[in-house]
């Protein structure tokens, strides 16, 4: 996270939303984030749809054997500095599957997590602190350089 | 561009009676059909009633019962479930009769037994195209195989899962080679 | 034939935003440094939308009316309950919890409740905030 | 583009795998002639998490719970198909009163269900505006859900033999302001998509699906209604209180009098849902007994009794976008010994192969968001040409989209 981090980095995040098998339940907390009631693009945070154009990492689910080649390949191809975010308790310890035989994750087993959103899923306002958090985080990686 | 054709016609708007389909396929097929019996569930303040049948039938027969049940009336199949018991495989076929009348809805589940030396079944998908996801499914979780089967790829599993892994079975070709307890992770 | 949405979005203009402005208007230039004014006291946070009566949020414990029966183990479908057998007492993982609330109705001594929480997030699953004993 | 032309190539584009939904993820492959779509194959198994495998490992209860996480956005028909089918298999019978509930919450689902798909295909056509106003519509429906079960998304509220929460009169008097409101703001909603000229041009003939075609591929929900095949779990068989109530089948011909089976009829008969939905809740408050709200309140005992029963059942519910089916045997053990779970868009993927062939690749996120599957399907495309892959990502392809519905609209 902290590689390559410059100031203007934290404003104005763009993230990119990346489902590595969860239920739709947290994937839709995330859209409803970004619709008129909770609005976070008044944050700038804005919803992109490539790797490439993005700060910050949404990952949901708990990686299932096909994903998480794919979860890699995302998180490389995403620019210098970034942040990842998981979202949902599925994606932070397996949750109620917590025993499968397609399943590889938890998340942080594949890419290091900054923040992990508890809840299954996190109301939106869970997500939305989330993002603060990882504010406070970046900001004390910039007070130390 | 205003299709509102009904397949089968006359058929499919014939409503027909549980014992009706019973009594049809026991004179039909006499003892290949093993086992045979109507369930009944009710519901609601009024008490209505649901129906359904299992059946039970030998799988020599499997092809010429789904042909006579398509004549019968054209149905919706479901889904197909299998079971592992141990020394057969159990495929069980959910179709529904009668839809579209009000409450009229017949539930038809007929199981086949299949050997585990040789677990192969004829193909429905040229009655009824839309069980080739279904069938494709049991072809790969099951290790069954649909004889005549239009698409044989896998649908659900990786690639990196060998052909002689089954996940639903029950023996040693299960899939606890690959299991993972993600709670173990960290502690 | 028309376009119907053109009226919606006029009258969309003249009505007050909808959006529920958690936890600040905007982006603070410093997030910390908001946050120390907000312990002081100087700024406030908007609260988020007012969760109603009933609602799942943090598990809540209490430890001197629980028997160690271990019922609620057995119908915790996320496997997030562990015995504690020399304390004969359990320990909830919260990030591994699906807030089902299964555990408090099996509960014999109703020792378990939902509390209020949810604003939960931490840079560790199994941190020590995320553990109820 | 003439056939002996050499220029002419068939490019293959695949589509996916990146898909939230169910136990169905999906990745396309479209082999496409210059605009057209000639032929399309459809992946599963991106997101196949092994649940029926793992339900053999826990108890009923706990399977409740790993059911309502199949999929997020139906995380009620799930648990319900479940309970139904081992309800039937230990013949629990259910409190009527706990019969209505559950039509209740079946209903609120659809509401959510439905308003989040019609906002979803509103954004796949470029129209955003829309798509936020539906969301303010289903952030109402929501707030309802939270405030019946305790949770926006995932319920908790199923339990063998009931439900595991009332609605007390003094509930009612909110639950009415909500459903006016959503009645009232419904009106408009349907002005804005059967009347909007945007709509029209981009979902009428586009997409078809033949009445034939649906009966022969099985498909399920509104994408078979929309063909105007008479197919609803609701209506053809009595489960819940659903035999007592005022319902019968939404197809298009209801409102506009013809059956296209096109993306048009399936926003129709979504939309007539919503209204049949908000009407169902209505008469369930109205009609509700007095009563339990479960057959047995003692979890642990209720557990002990599923322990002795074998058998085996089936139980089936109309999910929103379709039939639920769920396959149970038990065997007198703790566990279940087998469960199948057949969710909607598992029968409603053929219907797809139909429906875009012929069509243009700017219709594909729309025809493919019309049966209703998790949307971000349409993550990452890449046209594979001359061995270089070029990666057509979401975006682009929603661009596409947006481009043609700007030219159809000059």
């Amino acid at each position: 996270m902290a590689k390559g981090l410059t100031k203007s980095f934290k404003k104005a995040l763009w993230v990119y939303h990346c489902n590595s098998g969860s239920c739709n339940g947290c994937d839709i907390e995330i859209i409803a984030a970004l619709c008129p009631r909770y609005d976070v693009e008044r944050f700038g945070i804005k919803l992109v749809g490539s790797p490439r154009h993005a700060d910050a990492l949404l990952v949901t689910g708990p990686v299932t054997r096909q994903q998480a080649d794919r979860v890699k390949r995302i998180y490389e191809q995403m620019p210098d500095p970034k942040a990842v975010i998981c979202v949902g308790n599925c994606g932070n310890t397996g949750d109620v599957f917590y025993e499968s035989y397609n399943l590889v994750g938890p998340i942080d087993q594949i890419i290091p997590v900054d923040v992990h959103v508890i809840g299954c899923p996190p109301r939106p306002e869970a997500i939305i602190n989330a993002v603060a958090k990882a504010w406070v985080k970046l900001e004390t990686l910039e007070a130390k350089k | 561009m205003g299709q509102t054709r009904d397949i089968g016609g006359k058929k499919m708007s014939k409503n027909l009676k549980s014992e009706e389909i019973l009594k049809y396929f026991k004179d039909e097929f006499k003892t290949k059909i093993k086992e045979g019996k109507i369930y009944k569930r009710v519901a609601g303040s009024k008490k209505n009633e649901k129906l359904g049948i299992w059946l039970k039938i030998d799988r020599t027969i499997f092809k010429d019962f789904i042909k006579h049940l398509c004549a019968l009336q054209f149905p919706h199949l479901s889904v197909v479930s299998g079971n592992d018991l141990g020394e057969t495989i159990e495929l069980i076929y959910h179709f529904t009769l009668n839809s579209g009348k009000r409450m009229k809805e017949i539930e038809l589940n007929v199981s086949v037994d299949l050997p585990k030396s040789k677990p192969e079944i004829e193909t429905v998908c040229d009655f009824i195209p839309g069980a080739l996801v279904t069938e494709r499914e049991k072809q790969e979780m099951l290790g069954v195989k649909v004889i005549d089967i239009p698409d044989t790829r896998k649908l659900f599993l990786p690639d990196d899962i060998p052909d002689n892994v089954y996940p639903w079975r029950r023996d040693k070709t299960g899939p606890e080679k690959y299991y993972k307890n993600l709670h173990e992770v960290k502690k | 034939m028309g376009f119907s949405m053109l009226g919606q979005v006029f009258a969309q203009m003249f009505k007050k935003p909808w959006t529920n402005k958690f936890p600040a208007k905007y982006q603070p230039s410093n997030t910390t440094k908001y946050l120390a004014k907000v312990a002081e006291g100087k700024a406030k946070i908007n609260p988020p939308i007012e969760i109603p009566k009933g609602f799942r949020g943090k598990i809540k414990y209490d430890k001197d009316k629980c028997i160690g029966c271990k019922l609620c183990i057995k119908v915790c479908p996320t496997d997030a309950i562990e015995f504690k057998p020399e304390e004969k007492k359990i320990k909830i993982y919260l990030s591994r919890c699906c807030f089902c609330s299964q555990c408090n109705d099996i509960c014999p001594t109703k020792c378990l409740s939902m509390g209020d929480e949810f604003l939960l997030a931490d840079s560790d699953p199994y941190s020590k905030d995320l553990i109820v004993e | 583009m003439k056939a002996k032309s050499t220029t002419k190539t068939s490019y293959h584009i695949p589509i996916g795998p990146i898909h939230p939904a169910l136990k169905e993820p999906v990745h396309f492959e479209f082999e496409i002639d210059g605009e057209r779509i000639v032929d399309v194959d459809v992946k599963l198994g991106h997101v196949h998490r092994g649940i029926e495998w793992a339900g053999s490992r826990r108890n009923p209860i706990q399977i409740l719970y790993l059911a309502e996480r199949i999929c997020g956005i139906c995380s009620y028909c799930h648990p319900i198909a479940f309970s139904l089918a081992v309800e039937g298999i230990a013949d629990i019978e259910i409190p009527e009163r706990a019969e209505y509930l559950r039509v209740i919450q079946g209903e609120l689902e659809r509401i959510c269900s439905h308003m989040l798909w019609a906002g979803v295909a509103a954004h796949e056509i470029g129209f955003d505006s829309v798509l936020y106003i539906t969301w303010e519509m289903r952030e109402r429906a929501l707030d309802l859900t939270e405030y019946l079960t305790g949770n926006r998304v995932t319920k908790a509220i199923t339990m063998i033999g009931g439900v595991r929460r009332d609605i007390t009169k003094d509930m009612i008097p909110r639950i009415q302001k909500d459903l006016k409101y959503l009645k009232d703001n419904f009106e408009k909603l349907r002005h804005i998509y059967l009347d909007d000229k945007t709509f029209k041009l981009r979902s009428k003939d586009c997409g078809i699906l033949t009445n034939e075609e649906a009966v022969k591929l099985c498909a399920v929900g509104p994408t078979t209604r929309a063909s105007g095949v008479k197919k609803d779990v609701r209506v053809d068989t009595s489960y819940f209180a659903y035999g007592d109530l005022d319902i019968d089948y939404m197809t298009p011909d209801v409102l506009t009098g013809e059956v296209n089976g096109d993306v048009y009829d399936r926003i129709v008969v979504r939309l007539l849902e919503v209204k049949q939905s908000i009407e169902l809740i209505e008469q369930c408050l109205d009609k509700m007994p007095k009563g339990d709200i479960v057959a047995e309140p003692k979890v642990a005992k209720l557990l002990a009794q599923l322990k002795k029963v074998e058998g085996e059942g089936i139980g089936r519910h109309e999910a929103p976008r379709g039939e639920v089916v769920h396959y149970v045997k038990l065997t007198g053990e703790e566990h279940p010994y087998t469960w199948k779970v057949r969710a909607p868009t598992y029968n409603n993927i053929l219907p797809w192969i139909p429906m875009l062939k012929g069509e243009q690749i700017a219709d594909i996120p729309i025809v493919a968001a019309s049966t209703d599957p998790c949307m971000s399907c349409t993550n990452r495309v890449g046209i594979i040409k001359d061995g270089n892959k070029n990666e057509l990502t979401k975006e682009q392809l929603h661009q596409l989209s947006i481009q043609k519905t700007r030219r159809l609209m000059k």
